[in-house]
């Protein structure tokens, strides 16, 4: 019993946090190159758009992949045409991203779909089904339903937390995203282009977004539907200043989430010893106390990469 | 001509705005009428929408959802001349008819059809918010529950507590994923647009999901064990057709609410199931089986 | 393409050679049809005051901004320099005035940076490594590669930048007051291995405000004056005092005055037994003792990074010791209740801070606003709250006049003055509260002659009314010029306390390079 | 690009206007693409925020809850803090209004009532502000996140409140029993009756004054106060702050506390002023047009006036339009507000050197542009 338990919070847990390690890892690489990122819901939103749409047009998962990190990418380079290229407020910019995405997609699925705002419902063919499904027979539930019976894009997500801190930390790219994040005069004096650098950070930053926009409506749920980001974007945005702008610790921020999220879940309706029922209100609110007060317990100052916000200028 | 204000979940919120709509709909088809609509964005429009429609001519005024009764109250007074319909909320005065729906009787209904189609005992409910309505839907859910079977082990979740909790699919998919995990094979949604994802994830388990508000059986053909259909398209029908002050309270009864049987789900729905179903039904037209309302009692007891 | 040159080109071929530049910021016109040129193989000397152009001419050289007219031609060929990175391919290779590197980087990965030889640092770093240990040998130019570059002292930071610029292959180095951060034996040092790449065969232009290092290592200088060329001319034709007159377009008198006999009074500021031991758990400060006495200018010697700043910091009360005590007109000071900037100010002690950038003013407020920074408190700045904006503005303008700040503008904002200036402006507020105890921390860095002698003089002035001065700087020709009483710090401790007039430069640079600190000797 | 600078008027002026053309053309190509006309759009919005008292009043109306949010961010901006929790705050305000109206609403004339809701407004949203602002002052917990996670339990808080609460029993909706008539805040209609003059009924309230009192109020208090000046030098460098002697925790708090209060009298126009009754999410999403609206203002309050006016316009014009065009739905509204905070916001400056250069063609602004 207790095995099952364990094994269905963990499954839960790993389901719950993949967009959000997605996002969070999106956001490490547009931060660390200096680039803030408020815009996190608002690709998610249109990127999970995107790929519901196509997905339902074209029947494709592919398609529907390339679809969703080709929307997020473009907004990227939005972002960064607005704030890279033409200094303009990286905090404005990405709340007007989020603005727009939560209305034109809308609007747009409105229009192409006539179900206010909803899309078909994709086929089992499209969506992202579980690589193993027989995991918990054969494995148990602890290790079967906890590890081994997700989609691709769960272990895609924790591989990518390995792939983004490699890159990061032992490739040229990230040396130079790393060091553009901290003294982008430095950078230009090294004869290296900021924007350029910027640029493809907020590339990989769309991709990563894309790809966790795909995830909500190919994995977890089936069509889009509107606002269906629901402020994971926001949530990611937290895990990823928890974590210190570093790929790893973001994944621990988002894993605590996914299970204070999920413990939330269970708890609601028990009676807990001494304190009985407690109201629905209290076990929601729940994650979000948890993580004020270990950000207030445990987490000293954040150190936010050097630059972060400062559009560069040429002259000082 | 007449006009209706739809609530915040809007017109095609796959349930309740949505059966208004329909009703609607169906009503400019037979008539060929002409009827203004307008879907709130936040609350101050709820006043303006339906002050601006009275004063355009339309008459009369359908407003959908409880949380227009401030505002109706307000403007009604403003406009005696003006019909106005509330749905969901009862507002004293000469000009508005009221239009209430006995969900608790409808609820117990499709409780009765979820435990006896259940193999496992266990049961799930997932409404959109902790508000009154939904734990109308809930009492009366669980009363039938335990009415068929009353060693039932009923499973119970709120989404949310930002308007995001009626739109928010993948979460809904989760809490679903958890009834089941617990053992549930059947759940009932109360949830808005937040139900497809429930929904989707009953399909996606092989388990059994119950729509609400609108017949939602095609959604998932297969997976969707009926649903708990509200006649809000019929009563918004006849208030176009002739609209009449006063209060209107629809049960089994008046054929206000109901559990939905079509092509849909007409295979999921055991025949013994469906017996009892209408047994219950009938008991509770007769007056047999009271079943408490929430908003009566709200410790819900019985 | 041009002809229309200055000088007619001399025999050797120009490494560099800019013609008829000119370049503007807003209203400032920073270089005005400035032409340069430079024989490869030598040293050529750039001068003139703060704010002159200097600097600025250096970016359009380096492609850091672009020139508003005028040509550039490196090693005869035309130059278009759109970015730094043409002017890097192009062989030239700069020295900021302010440090390029990335604190949290590794002194190899500040190295390599943008000239990485590999995509997986691993591999870059095993290739790089090898090629910068022998050209740390050729050069003696030597760094802990291994070493966060913000651990590492101002000199190492200094020999980084060159180790970056050399292993880029420059064959034109040009430094931008190299030496404004370096002690007397790190400038020799550097002067070193200067002299040694010019016989390897680079050129360098080198920008400073130290006629001494023009006069030893320059064979040409270049003067400037408000954004154009006023002098050019071979070392071998001028000397120290012609090059400050046409500098500042006036006599000034550099070196020593001789000093006054000034009586030094009772003591006013009384530390003791001061401890400081920072974040990483390194002790700063060896429970030092210090005494301040009105009418006397202590100067504080040594190699930046000895425990000065630290000194500066805890008297100032931005930072509290951890043993230790100071006295300050009548009040005793703990480390359980250490005084604050506030109070120190309340006590009419001013500070003048190292880092004027990051503490002495708030860069984006106006100059105005800027101007009061510390003395908002004063009635006469806030009566009842508020502000009186219309005395600021007038204080502030009158601390322009009377500092000569350039340009006299109350209204822009402090970041858009050159260095000089906003350390002018700075030091007209502090010295304007008549203070009794004056901390001052490198009043003169990157201050042009003119301003030095200004600022020299200003504390003199102040010594005559009887402050209580003590000056941390790491120019010991400044700290002899002004110092009555000379103390010496190695490694947080104080090794030797001299009167100025027993002091030689040769023993106090020995003093300041003991790297383990002797017995703290004849105590006069 | 080195194009010269623009004249002081025109970019304060013409540019700003050229970026919302620019905004409206984008906005109406995607209306064209969805199949309505722009134009009619576009006008209909116009006269819907402007052509009537009523539709203006509805503007004002909008743009008063605006004002607060934006100076509450644009505060807290000057101060280095990034507050994102305006939304929660104003949810607290709003709680801290209704929670004094329902206990004391039946025991004070309005003379004393009011005031004491507007101050519980503020203090509810300061104290909920106050909380994330100890944690960045003094554990260092990042505000961005904490702001997030403290809007969250705001919501959760008031549905708890209300539904268990105080909500009216045997009431269906979600909300309060309705506010005692000493604890509403006159609307413009009753301030107008008063003088005789015929106003037509809006949610337009003296809140509205109380906005605009605000602001001059945080202009003052930045510019032209000591302590204003401390909170700046804090926002600004926080080295300068400590070698002058300024704790910089201290102006956290006060800075946040300031914003938050400001923010909270949102609770005033929404609660006090129009609903008259607490109810769920009438904050709406308003703290964070707030931000947008404070940086589009340059975070000073003449700006952020004249960005809240184009926002309640664009709300306003939105819902008319809506009226009118069926087919028009709310979420149209909502991307053109997105378009608008897009180029008069973030890419603000895009157009500049392009409307340079064309000005500077004219000989007369090159004259003035020179001297
Ligand atoms: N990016 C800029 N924006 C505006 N004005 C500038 C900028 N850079 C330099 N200036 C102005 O141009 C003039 C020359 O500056 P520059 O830095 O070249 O002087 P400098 O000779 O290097 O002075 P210093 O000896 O203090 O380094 C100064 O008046 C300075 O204020
Ligand atoms: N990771 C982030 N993503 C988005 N915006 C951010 C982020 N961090 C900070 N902000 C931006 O940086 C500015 C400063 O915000 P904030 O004060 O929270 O950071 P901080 O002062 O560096 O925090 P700390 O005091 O922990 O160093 C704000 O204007 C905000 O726009
Ligand atoms: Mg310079
Ligand atoms: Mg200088």
């Amino acid at each position: 019993m207790d095995a099952i338990l364990a094994g269905t919070l963990l499954a839960s847990t790993l389901r719950v946090a993949t967009p959000l390690i997605l996002c969070a890892l999106a956001g490490v690489l547009a931060e660390r190159s200096g680039v803030i990122d408020l815009g996190l819901e608002g690709k998610m939103l249109f990127a999970a758009f995107a790929a519901a749409a196509t997905g339902s047009l074209f029947g494709s998962t592919v398609v529907a992949l390339l679809a969703g990190c080709g929307v997020a990418v473009l907004m990227s380079w939005l972002h960064g045409f607005a704030t890279v290229s033409h200094r303009g407020d990286q905090v404005v910019s990405g709340m007007a991203l989020n603005i727009i995405a939560y209305g034109l997609t809308a609007v747009l699925a409105i229009a192409w779909f006539q179900q206010g705002g909803q899309t078909p419902p994709l086929g089992d063919g499209v969506r992202l089904r579980p690589l193993w499904p027989e995991a918990s027979a054969t494995l148990g539930p602890v290790v079967g339903e906890g590890l081994f019976a997700h989609n691709a894009l769960v272990y895609v997500a924790l591989l990518l937390v390995a792939g983004v801190s490699f890159f990061l930390y032992r490739t040229r790219l990230g040396l130079r995203l790393r060091a553009v994040g901290e003294n982008p005069n430095m950078v230009d004096a090294a004869g290296l282009s900021v924007s350029r650098l910027r640029y493809l950070a907020l590339t990989l930053n769309g991709v990563l977004c894309g790809l966790a926009g795909a995830y909500l409506v190919l994995a977890q749920s089936a069509a889009f539907s509107p606002n269906m980001t629901a402020g994971r974007g926001y949530m990611a945005l937290a895990a990823m200043i928890f974590g210190r702008w570093k790929p790893v610790p973001a994944l621990a921020a988002c894993l605590l989430f996914g299970f204070l999220d999920t413990i939330a879940v269970r708890l609601q309706g028990v009676k807990l010893p001494h304190l009985g029922e407690l109201p629905v209100q209290a076990i929601q609110a729940l994650p979000y106390l948890l993580t004020v007060v270990l950000l207030a317990a445990f987490i000293g100052r954040n150190v936010a990469p050097a630059a972060l916000g400062r559009p560069y200028v040429k002259e000082h | 001509d007449p006009a209706i204000v739809y609530d915040m979940g809007g017109k095609f919120d796959k349930s309740f705005n949505e059966a208004a709509y329909r009703g609607l709909q169906k009503w400019k088809k037979d008539t060929g009428k002409p009827v203004l609509e307008f879907e709130i964005a936040n609350e101050t429009q709820r006043e303006q929408a339906l002050r601006r429609l009275a004063e355009r001519g339309a008459n009369p005024i359908i407003a959908v959802g409880f949380s227009q009764a401030g505002a109706v109250e307000k403007v009604a007074k403003e406009f005696p001349k003006v019909g106005f319909t509330i749905i969901d909320m009862v507002v004293k005065h000469p000009n508005v008819q009221s239009v209430l729906f006995k969900e608790h009787e409808g609820s117990f209904l499709v409780g009765v059809i979820a435990a006896l189609t259940s193999k496992t005992g266990k049961v799930g409910f997932i409404g959109g918010m902790d508000i009154p309505l939904i734990r109308k839907f809930q009492c009366g859910y669980e009363q039938g529950v335990k009415y068929a079977n009353p060693k039932a082990e009923i499973f119970v979740n709120m989404v949310g507590t930002t308007g995001a909790a009626w739109s928010d699919p993948a979460r809904g998919g989760e809490l679903a994923r958890s009834h089941f995990a617990r053992g549930a094979d059947v759940i009932f949604a109360a949830a808005g647009g937040t139900g497809l994802g429930i929904y989707q994830a009953a399909k996606d388990a092989k388990k059994f999901a119950i729509g609400v508000d609108s017949n939602q059986n095609y959604l998932q053909p297969g997976t969707m064990l009926t649903s708990m259909v509200k006649r809000v398209e019929v009563s918004v029908y006849d208030a176009l057709q002739a609209h009449k002050p006063g209060l209107q309270i629809l049960g089994l009864k008046e054929d206000g609410v109901d559990y939905a049987l079509d092509q849909y789900n007409e295979k999921v729905i055991a025949p013994e199931v469906k017996k009892k179903a209408d047994e219950a039904k009938a008991d509770i037209i007769a007056g047999k089986i009271k079943v408490a309302d929430f908003m009566a009692d709200p410790t819900c007891k019985y | 393409m041009n002809d229309h040159a200055a000088h007619p080109t001399p025999a050797p071929p120009l490494a560099v050679r800019m013609a008829g530049i000119r370049k503007r910021f807003g209203p400032v016109l920073a270089n005005d049809d400035v032409t340069l040129e430079v024989a490869s193989g030598t040293v050529h000397a750039l001068v003139g005051e703060n704010g002159a152009g200097k600097s600025t001419l250096m970016s359009l050289l380096y492609g850091l901004h672009s020139p508003d007219a005028g040509t550039i031609e490196v090693f005869g060929k035309p130059a278009q320099l759109r970015s730094t990175h043409d002017a890097i391919a192009m062989g030239l290779g700069m020295v900021h005035q302010h440090f390029m590197l990335v604190d949290s980087l590794t002194a190899l990965e500040n190295v390599m940076l943008g000239a990485e030889p590999h995509a997986l640092l691993a591999r870059a770093e095993r290739m790089v490594r090898p090629r910068l240990q022998t050209l740390m040998e050729s050069t003696g130019l030597r760094v802990d590669l291994d070493a966060r570059v913000g651990d590492l002292p101002v000199g190492d930071r200094q020999r980084l930048e060159i180790l970056k610029v050399l292993f880029r292959g420059a064959k034109v180095l040009i430094l931008d007051e190299p030496t404004a951060v370096l002690t007397p034996q790190e400038a020799q040092h550097l002067f070193g291995v200067l002299s040694a790449l010019r016989s390897q065969g680079t050129t360098i232009i080198l920008i400073t405000h130290k006629l001494d290092e023009v006069m030893r290592l320059a064979d040409r200088v270049t003067v400037m004056r408000g954004g154009r060329v006023v002098h050019e001319c071979s070392i071998g034709d001028t000397s120290p005092a012609q090059l400050a007159e046409s500098m500042v377009g006036r006599k000034v008198n550099i070196g020593r005055p001789v000093a006054q006999g000034a009586v030094p009074g009772e003591v006013v500021l009384e530390a003791s037994g001061l401890k400081v031991v920072d974040a990483m758990g390194v002790t700063r400060l060896h429970g030092l003792d210090l005494a301040l006495r009105a009418g006397q200018i202590v100067g504080v010697a040594g190699v930046s990074g000895n425990g000065q700043s630290e000194l500066l910091e805890v008297l100032s009360g931005l930072r509290v010791p951890q043993a230790g005590s100071v006295r300050l007109a009548g009040e005793t000071f703990a480390p359980t209740r250490w005084l604050t900037p506030r109070t120190a100010r309340r006590l009419h002690l001013a500070h003048v801070p190292e880092d004027r950038h990051a503490r002495a003013m708030v860069l984006d407020f106006a100059a105005w606003e800027s101007g009061i920074l510390g003395y908002e408190g004063l009635l006469c700045y806030s009566g009842g709250g508020f502000l009186r904006r219309r005395r600021m503005r007038e204080d502030t303008r009158a601390m322009m006049e009377r500092f000569d700040v350039r340009p006299r503008a109350p209204e822009l904002a402090s970041g858009n003055f050159s260095g000089g200036n906003q350390q002018k402006l700075v030091l007209a507020r502090e010295l304007g509260q008549a203070p009794r105890v004056l901390i001052v921390g490198q009043p003169t860095r990157g201050v042009d002659i003119g301003a030095i002698e200004f600022i020299h003089g200003q504390l003199r002035q102040m010594r005559e009314a009887g402050c209580a001065i003590l000056l941390v700087s790491s120019e010991l020709d400044e700290i002899l010029a002004l110092a009555d009483r000379v103390v010496v710090m190695n490694s947080g401790r104080i090794t030797g306390e001299r009167a100025v007039e027993a002091c030689t430069e040769a023993e106090l640079g020995l003093l300041m390079a003991h790297t383990e600190a002797p017995k703290a000797e004849a105590l006069a | 690009m080195s194009a010269p600078a623009l004249p002081r008027w025109a970019d304060v002026v013409l540019l700003p206007l050229v970026n919302l053309a620019a905004a409206l053309l984008i906005a109406g190509a995607v209306m064209a693409l969805v199949g309505q006309d722009p134009r009619e759009v576009l006008s209909l919005m116009a006269k819907g925020a402007f052509g009537t008292l009523r539709g203006f009043s509805y503007t004002l109306y909008y743009t008063t809850t605006f004002i607060f949010t934006g100076l509450a961010v644009a505060v807290a901006a000057h101060g280095g803090l990034f507050n994102i929790g305006a939304e929660g705050q104003a949810t607290l305000g709003g709680l801290g209004a209704g929670l004094v109206a329902l206990w004391l609403g039946a025991h004070l004339p309005a003379a004393v009532m009011l005031p004491v809701m507007v101050l519980a407004a503020a203090a509810f949203g300061a104290a909920w502000a106050l909380i994330p602002a100890y944690l960045q002052a003094y554990r260092g917990s990042h505000i961005v996140i904490t702001t997030i996670m403290f809007n969250f339990l705001a919501y959760t808080l008031l549905v708890y409140l209300l539904v268990n609460v105080l909500k009216a029993p045997g009431s269906m909706a979600v909300e309060s029993a309705p506010f005692a008539p000493s604890a509403s805040l006159p609307n413009a209609q009753e301030v107008f009756a008063w003088f005789g003059i015929e106003w037509p009924s809006s949610p337009l309230n003296l809140s509205f004054l109380l906005a605009l009192v605000a602001a001059v109020l945080v202009y003052a208090y930045l510019w032209r106060t000591r302590a204003g000046y401390r909170l700046r030098t804090v926002g600004a460098s926080a080295g300068a702050a400590e070698y002058a002697g300024i704790p910089p925790a201290h102006q956290i708090l006060i800075a946040m506390g300031i914003s938050g209060a400001l923010a909270g009298l949102v609770g005033v126009n929404e609660i006090a002023g129009v609903n008259r009754r607490l109810l769920l999410d009438f904050v709406a999403g308003a703290g964070f047009t707030g931000i947008a609206v404070a940086l589009m203002g340059r975070n000073h309050p003449v700006g952020i006036l004249l960005a809240s006016l184009l926002f309640g316009a664009l709300f306003q014009g939105g819902a008319e339009v809506g009226f009118e065009m069926p087919q028009f739905t709310r979420d149209m509204v909502v991307t053109l507000q997105g378009f608008v905070i897009l180029f008069s916001g973030a890419m603000a400056y895009v157009l500049a050197p392009y409307l340079s250069r064309l000005l500077h063609a004219i000989p007369a602004v090159a004259k003035r542009g020179a001297t």
